[in-house]
């Protein structure tokens, strides 16, 4: 079970009250309507899943009930950090440097 | 290499066991190969055994980057069954029963494929409904699979509990006489053998790093850790992995992938005679013939690669088994296990052609790749050989995402595959 | 019998006698005991059959690693369990016990047959044959393979007991209360932290319990051990025993299982037999210790060849000498100790065959000097004796040359090869382990978690090296956390440091073909086998596991693994780490699945919701469906009514006069702001602006996809305010899926969404009587149709209660939907009831509900539409605003797949003899003729048989429907083909008349 | 288990040496929704300041508002005042739009309270409740309903719950309370 920092809460609190909510900064394009069928499967379907940090969305569903994004490295499970909704991508270097020296710790 | 018999084992029993051959080589990679097929699991070695079997292609390399039947072929709960709602999947889950079914014969491998039944359970007036909506399609289509009564259910499973008091009464279950289990390690050593037999190199520990595509588009072979090695078709089996090694293609696929785990009891003698699936309360139980209790679970909530997963979802699933199952309270958990299952959209497959020329496509089985196994492979071995969809893989599009043309079994029945 | 118990001695309470039966024969120990330790005490070793070839095991271990002395054990009726470790279950007044894998006894087993024909019964025989004649494989050879498998047998009957979960937050978390877990505690505790520390054994103390001569600090090792726990007591150490760390999960969470009452005789009623404990830490320290390996040598399987650390355990822990008579074999300093203790108590020690050209001297000196002959630079080549080890063969072994052998009278013989850290949990981390070449074994390396290993768990020996090492590890995990412990210094006397040697199989001079030496014991896995897997190419350790089952019995290999690599990378030429060890999984040891369950069994298994009315419900007959999380009222039978004729009865009152429902399960979501009615017409297919106050209108709701997800009536109480419904399951889905958009793609607009589902009651009455029942107990509302026509929504009391009044029909008659808070929900339902009796007021299910609404062709989502139904495809396209810009769903409905001809669309089925009625889920043809399989264009997914319309109603999805009105098509059934006319899918009123009363 | 509980009868559900659950008083309960603009207009309205920080409290008279979320607020007040409430917070709905909605019958609130109290709470609830101040209250899950966990002291707590998840809430109450006396 995983632990998980609410950047509403600001708390660290257990995955329990949170829902995963698939892979963030996918956008609904302004007007759907003017997509091709291709960009449209792209947003509806295509998805990074990537093997390392994953920018994606949870829920704090049994909390504050906000939508947020956060980073996870999805071999290890662990946070590299988490962020409000609508807030940009952090850069990814300086997270995993970070997260180096905490793992060089132990 | 020694052909398998009662006979071999008493000879070889006799000389204390000193003559057996290798089942397969541990193979160096050449230079060129006409196939290579990344990911050595029962899918992929299978597309081996039957492109060198039954196209006569034999200058074949299936790479792994770990050892061979590591992945979920190893990892998974062997549930083996047809009885799917549409067309297109019923038959390509009755093609690979059939070939499942002469499996050890053609392998000359005992894969120990145990007709003894799956039983789903319906605990819901829309279970019975999509159930039997099932049931009347399978029969239409020629796929054996029946209606049970609840004591018609209990007297096939006795330990089950059909009590009205129950949270999730049973109000009856489909079952499929004809479906069941296989040791799943026999698969991936059973098409191993046999293709390493017809002159397939099978090239472990050598992760492929990227495929390469030539000015045209079309592929040219895959770097690897050992180095680059040249083939005008390359096939990717790598089940959970599948979106990395395409991603090196250019191709990015409607795949992510989930920690599914497994667990077994302590071994007891025979108690539980078949399989049994519930949707509604997520457990899949049958016993294996060492005696074990191997009960499946669902995938845990978040993508992950790490092959670890939670306790609570253990809970879940232990708790859904012993409320089905009430004797089953004091048994034993032994081990449990994670894989890596990768899943589609409309949780069915991509299987065959891609729009890379020379680069093929078998993915997206989510929970249900290990009873398709020889069907896939089968039917790839097909596609890769003729570079042309098999009629019974040719739904299994990429392109479907794009038209909209799905093979939602899920949203449709809401059965777990 | 003899009686091999040492009076005085071990930690079992002498005074205190406890009888039990093992197989039906009773027998004595005392309390304090494990099963083993108290038949040991009787001289019994045979406890148990092997898997494979039911060999006669005795115990080899003293611990949870046991693999040999599985027993059944039973309290009562319900209360038995297979596979019972017997050297962990602590014996009790009326213990039954059971050996197991044995027929007709213990002592004369005819499986042992196998054991004659084992060269046949090889790693990976099953592979290699059964195969000829195919048809054999079900019916003879598989039942065969089964019925010898599988030990114990399996509980028959319901569980009695029950069992518990907790939570537990602690900042250091100290797994083995051994001498470096003890001193962890304490250091961490003493910095002021939240200390909590376990062990799986029934007392605290771990190595201490078997090596009372150590001193330390002064103190005889069990009164520091009794100062120093009340010492921890005192600092608000939480000290859990009986407890065992099962599996260690991501970011510290650790699973525990607590064994609460299978010790006692009588357990308190309120008492739970086992706990599960999610334990999240700040800090993790483990102090598992480190497990003794076996030797591997012909017959080293005999029951009475058991680990010498285990026989000093009986002797010091338990005062039971396992022999009179004993042989020691080694290549550890460890078991010359044991060797002493022994002797020291009256165990006549006959040798100690150390396999070391030249042990200690120090040791040796003590040997001589007790009178112990030893025989260094020695091999052991096979035991003899059926029941019990009875002779040793022993070898001396000369520049690697096997001389003549040696026999060695003896009644045990206690081996040793070596120690092998636990490192089980700190591999569920996925942290990496490292090849130590100097001990032979892996320690740990990288870690993933917050973690630190202490002790011999990272191959350190000795009390003194363990207690020093675990306050420094526990003040490491102190200040990690930001605290500063207090350290002090340890003395420790009567240590017994030591060191040893590793082997494969022992050398020997017999033809090692016909070697029987073990690696694993359950299963039956010997050295011939683990070669026999890398002749046959299995190059990795998984697949040398894998394919002669060594380290998958229940022990999980803590007996075997590193025996087993040690021999594979031996056969392959390759150093171990390049044949990789295999993972450890959760649990440790394995764990109860009643355990796992916890609270959550019986009607407590998942959360059943009911609504204010259902007591009414149950009180009057009703038969419940389980619908999503709750449970609603399927039909209200009279007494010798069946479904059919109860649901007849129902729909007839309904339409005749007056029916009443409970719809409260209606999921409903307040929608609330200046841009709510921006935000439905983004969210709904529908048009919502021209919506007046006061009224509502039926919402469909798809995803971006273009596929129906819910449908209700929405009624716009203000400009600014909607009461939304939706389906009963979906009501949770709707609101995250409305959440999801507004939070993350609409965040600018000013809406706002409230659950409300379990705010409102809702009943629902229908039929012509309707308003003439509701109108006298309504205030401030005109009910005429004028004034409250349908499709209406108005604030006003009911019953003198607060209330939300929709005018709405799903049943095609007049219809009210009363909303009142939801305490007076059963009051309103019950005095509208009884003023009902003078309309024969019935109330209805479900299924009623169902057949009123399917006569009016009104859909039900996930019935009639199922996750690939396009709002086109199920005749809802009225409800398309096709001229907005937008809406969820908008782009995906323009998909080419979705706007192509010949889509399954929803119509009605009228079967052409007019009484059969079709089955829900049939699937439908055009050619009947056609052979299997068939070109199937539909299923129905609806099919009542309807009172109004005097037949059989359906509705299906069929193919290109809508042009096909008036065309015959076919259901093929196992009966025969049924005929069937499409029609629309409103069969009763189609005008409408009724709802306008 | 689960078999009838009386959400309609206010008073003890169970009590040990443990710890005693208790079914409390109906009040009324509105969900207060608005942005940052609104808030203060709002708070002065009310008579209150709406606490900015998710888990704080603030009571003025019988009015009890917790900080659910960035623009979420539960409101506690007795019944005779939701009159009021609903009347002060129209008033200024043009200049502070919103959503006001009344729940009161939504939930239901149990008491626990006893020397054993955080300890009962440990069988269902994954939080570290050390962690939770006195006086401060959270949204959280109990054995996987959603609750409100409201600290009024060391060892008194208050949850409100979904009223169709009471029983399942309370029932796993009352076997603990047995439990943890037998300890």
């Amino acid at each position: 079970m995983l632990l998980i920092r609410c950047p509403y809460c600001e708390e660290t609190l257990p995955e329990m009250e949170f829902t995963y909510a698939g892979e963030a900064h996918i956008v609904r394009p302004e007007n759907p309507s003017d997509m091709s069928d291709e960009a449209w499967r792209d947003f509806l379907f295509i998805r990074s899943n990537v093997k390392g940090p994953h920018f994606e969305r949870w829920r704090h569903s049994h909390g504050c009930a906000r939508f947020f994004n956060a980073v996870r490295d999805t071999v290890s499970d662990r946070f590299l950090t988490t962020y409000k909704a609508g807030e940009p991508r952090p850069d990814l270097a300086s997270l995993l440097s970070a997260a180096g020296q905490s793992e060089s710790e132990k | 290499m020694t052909h398998f018999s009662a006979w071999s084992l008493l000879k070889n029993a006799l000389s204390g066991h000193k003559n057996w051959s290798e089942q397969w080589p541990d193979s160096e990679p050449k230079a060129e190969y006409d196939v290579i097929i990344v990911g050595a699991g029962g899918h992929g070695l299978g597309a081996a055994h039957y492109l060198a079997k039954e196209h006569g292609i034999t200058n074949v390399a299936v790479i792994d980057k770990g050892w061979l039947g590591g992945g979920n072929t190893g990892r998974n709960t062997t549930i083996i069954r047809s009885n799917y709602l549409y067309d297109e999947s019923a038959r390509l889950y009755d093609h690979a029963l059939d070939l499942w079914e002469d499996l050890s014969q053609e392998l000359n491998y005992n894969v120990m494929y145990s007709r003894r039944g799956v039983m789903m359970l319906a605990h819901t007036v829309h279970d019975v409904q999509s159930f039997q909506r099932h049931i009347h399609a399978n029969r239409l289509n020629g796929v054996d699979n029946k209606w049970l009564t609840k004591e018609e259910a209990k007297e096939f499973c006795p330990p089950l509990n059909i009590s009205p008091e129950a949270r999730y009464p049973v109000m009856g279950a489909a079952l499929q006489m004809r479906a069941g289990t296989a040791r799943h390690d026999a698969v991936a050593w059973g098409f191993a053998r046999s293709a390493a037999k017809r002159g397939v190199d099978i090239i472990q520990n050598c992760p492929v790093l990227a495929i390469r595509r030539g000015p045209d588009g079309a592929v040219e072979g895959v770097e690897t850790a050992k180095g680059f090695i040249r083939a005008k078709k390359v096939a990717v089996s790598a089940a959970g992995h599948t979106s990395v090694v395409m991603e090196t293609a250019g191709l990015r696929m409607p795949l992510e992938s989930y920690p599914l785990q497994a667990l077994v009891s302590e071994p007891v003698k025979p108690i539980f005679p078949c399989v049994v699936m519930s949707n509604s309360v997520h457990a899949y139980i049958s016993q294996s013939d060492k005696g074990e209790l191997v009960i499946g679970s669902g995938t845990d909530q978040y993508t992950s690669y790490s092959q670890r997963g939670g306790l609570p979802l253990i809970e879940h699933t232990v708790a859904a088994i012993t409320e089905i199952f009430p004797i089953f309270n004091r048994m034993r958990m032994l081990r449990k296990w994670g894989g890596i299952v990768d899943v589609t959209p409309d949780r069915s497959a991509i299987l065959g052609k891609t729009p890379v020329k020379g680069l093929y496509v078998n993915c997206g089985w989510g929970t249900g790749g290990f009873k398709v196994t020889p069907g896939a492979a089968h039917t790839l071995a097909w596609t890769i050989a003729k570079d042309e969809p098999h009629p019974i893989n040719a739904p299994f599009t990429l392109d479907r995402f794009t038209t909209g043309r799905l093979i939602d079994e899920a949203a449709a029945a809401a059965v777990a595959h | 019998m003899t009686n091999f118990r040492v009076p005085g001695r071990g930690r079992v309470q002498h005074g205190k006698p406890v009888t039990f039966t093992f197989d039906s024969k009773t027998f004595r120990g005392l309390e304090g005991d494990t099963v083993a330790s108290a038949l040991l005490a009787n001289g019994v070793h045979l406890m148990g059959r092997s898997f494979k070839y039911h060999r006669p095991r005795g115990p080899v271990s003293a611990g949870s690693e046991e693999p040999n002395a599985l027993v059944g054990t039973r309290r009562g009726k319900g209360q038995f369990e297979p596979n019972t470790r017997a050297t962990v279950q602590e014996i009790w007044n009326g213990l039954q016990v059971n050996s197991q894998n044995k027929y007709p006894s213990l002592k004369f087993d005819i499986g042992a047959v196998n054991d004659r024909a084992y060269m046949l019964f090889s790693a990976g025989f099953y592979y290699k044959t059964f195969m000829w004649p195919k048809s054999f494989w079900d019916k003879v050879y598989e039942p065969f393979i089964r019925s010898a498998a599988g030990l114990g047998v399996s509980p028959s009957e319901p569980d009695p007991d029950h069992y518990a979960s907790r939570y537990l937050h602690t900042d250091v978390l100290v797994v083995g209360a051994g001498p470096a877990g003890l001193a962890a505690a304490r250091s961490a505790a003493s910095a002021g932290l939240r200390v909590t520390l376990v062990d799986e054994n029934a007392e605290a103390g771990g190595t201490l319990l078997s090596e009372p001569q150590v001193e330390i600090n002064g103190q005889p090792a069990w009164t520091w051990l009794a100062s120093e726990l009340a010492e921890l007591e005192k600092l608000g150490v939480r000290i859990m025993t009986r407890t065992t760390a099962i599996g260690y999960y991501h970011q510290n969470m650790v699973g525990l299982c607590q064994k609460l009452t299978d010790h006692l005789k009588t357990p308190d009623a309120a008492t739970p037999r086992e706990r599960l404990w999610r334990v999240r830490a700040g800090q993790v320290i483990l102090a598992q210790g480190a497990l003794e390996k076996p030797l591997v040598f012909d017959g080293n399987d005999r029951p009475g060849v058991m680990l010498a650390g285990a026989a000093q355990t009986y002797l010091n822990r338990y005062g039971v000498r396992v022999g009179s008579r004993a042989v020691v074999a080694t290549s550890h300093d460890s078991a010359w100790y044991a060797a002493f203790d022994l002797a020291e108590a009256g165990t006549f020690v006959e040798a100690i065959v150390d396999t070391r050209q030249e042990p200690r001297s120090d040791l040796v000196t003590e040997a001589k000097r007790r009178g112990i002959t030893v025989l260094a630079g020695y091999t052991v080549t096979g035991t003899s004796g059926r029941l019990r080890v009875s002779s040793v063969r022993v070898n001396k072994v000369q520049n690697g040359k096997v001389l003549e052998a040696e026999t060695l009278t003896c009644d045990c013989l206690l081996m040793c090869g070596g120690w092998t850290p636990s490192l089980h949990l700190f591999s569920h981390t996925k942290g990496s382990l490292q090849w130590d070449p100097e001990a032979q074994t892996f320690l740990p390396d990288r870690k993933t978690e917050d973690c630190q290993i202490a002790g011999a768990g990272r191959g350190l020996w000795g009390i003194e090296a363990a207690l020093t090492d675990g306050r420094d590890m526990g003040a490491a995990c102190a200040k990690a956390l930001g605290k500063s412990p207090a350290v002090a210094s340890v003395s420790v006397g009567n240590d017994r440091p030591g060191t040893g040697v590793s082997h494969t199989e022992l050398p020997t001079d017999l033809n090692p073909g016909k070697a029987r030496a073990f690696v694993d014991y359950q299963n039956d896995v010997t050295a011939k086998d683990l070669r026999l897997a890398v002749r046959e190419g299995m190059r990795s350790i998984e697949h040398v596991k894998r394919y002669t089952t060594n380290g998958m019995a229940t022990d999980q290999g803590k007996m075997s693994n590193i025996n087993g690599l040690n021999i594979a990378a031996d056969a392959l030429g390759k150093p171990q780490p390049q044949v990789g060890l295999t993972t450890f999984r959760p649990p440790y040891t394995p764990t109860t699945f009643g355990a796992l369950a916890g609270y959550h069994r019986g009607d407590h298994f998942e959360v059943t919701r009911k609504t204010p009315i259902d007591g009414w419900a149950e009180a009057h007959g009703a038969v419940f469906e389980p619908v999503s999380q709750w449970r609603r009222a399927w039909y209200f039978p009279k007494p010798g009514e069946d479904m059919e004729e109860a649901v007849s009865r129902e729909c007839r009152a309904t339409r005749a006069s007056l029916g009443i429902f409970d719809a409260s399960t209606l999921g409903k979501i307040e929608v609330v702001g200046p841009d709510a009615v921006e935000f439905m017409n983004r969210m709904y297919t529908n048009p919502w602006t021209k919506l007046a106050p006061g009224r509502t209108r039926y919402g469909l709701l798809l995803g971006d996809d273009g596929f129906i997800r819910d449908d209700g009536v929405i009624g716009r109480l203000t400009n600014d305010r909607f009461h939304i419904t939706t389906t009963t399951g979906g009501a949770a889905r709707v609101l995250n899926m409305m959440e999801d958009y507004l939070q993350t793609e609409w965040p600018d607009l000013k809406v706002w969404l409230t659950s409300t589902t379990e705010q409102w009651s809702t009943i629902a009455l229908n039929g012509p009587n309707a308003r003439n029942l509701l109108e006298p107990f309504v205030e401030g509302l005109d009910l005429s149709d004028e004034a409250f026509p349908h499709m209406s929504i108005a604030e006003c009391t009911v019953a003198g209660f607060p209330s939300r009044l929709f005018r709405v029909s799903f049943t095609g008659e007049l219809g009210f939907e009363v909303n009142v808070p939801a305490r007076y929900g059963r009051a309103l339902w019950e005095k509208l009831f009884e003023a009902g009796q003078k309309y024969d007021i019935c109330p209805y299910g479900t299924e009623t509900m169902h057949v009123l609404r399917a006569e009016k062709g009104y859909i039900i989502v996930g019935q009639d539409t199922d996750g690939t139904v396009t709002p086109y495809d199920a005749g809802q396209g009225w409800a398309v605003g096709k001229t907005k810009p937008d809406f969820v769903g908008k782009r995906g409905l323009a998909r080419p797949d979705l706007a192509a001809e010949g889509r399954k669309q929803l119509v009605g089925l009228l079967t052409k003899d007019g009484k059969t009625k079709l089955e829900e889920g049939a699937q439908i043809v055009f050619d009947p003729n056609q052979p299997i399989p068939m070109k199937m264009v539909g299923h129905v997914t609806s099919s009542y048989h309807s009172v109004a319309a005097g037949r059989p109603i359906a509705m299906a999805l069929v193919e290109g429907g809508y042009s096909r009105m008036g065309e015959t098509v076919y259901i093929p059934m196992p009966f025969g083909t049924v005929e069937a006319t499409i029609t629309g899918t409103v069969f009763y009123d189609p005008e409408g008349e009724r709802l306008k009363l | 288990m689960t078999a009838h509980i009386n959400l309609s009868q206010a008073g003890v559900l169970a009590k040990s040496l443990a710890a005693s659950v208790t079914l409390l008083e109906p009040v009324a309960r509105f969900s207060l929704r608005t942005g940052a603009a609104g808030q203060a207009k709002l708070s002065a309205a009310l008579g209150l300041t709406l606490p900015t920080k998710v888990g704080q409290r603030t009571q003025a008279g019988q009015t009890e508002v917790l900080c659910l979320g960035p623009d979420e607020w539960m409101l506690h007040t007795s019944e005779s005042l939701a009159g009021t409430i609903l009347q002060a917070c129209e008033s200024v709905y043009a200049d502070a739009p919103h959503s006001l909605t009344e729940i009161s019958d939504r939930e239901v609130t149990v008491r626990i309270e006893g020397p054993k109290a955080s300890e009962l709470l440990t069988l269902g609830c994954p939080r570290d409740l050390d962690k939770l101040p006195v006086g401060e209250a959270r949204r959280t899950v109990f054995d996987g309903a959603t609750i409100i966990l409201w600290r009024d002291a060391a060892e008194t707590y208050r949850i409100d719950v979904w009223r169709s998840f009471a029983p399942h809430l309370i029932s796993l109450l009352q076997t603990g309370c047995g439990e943890l006396a037998a300890e």
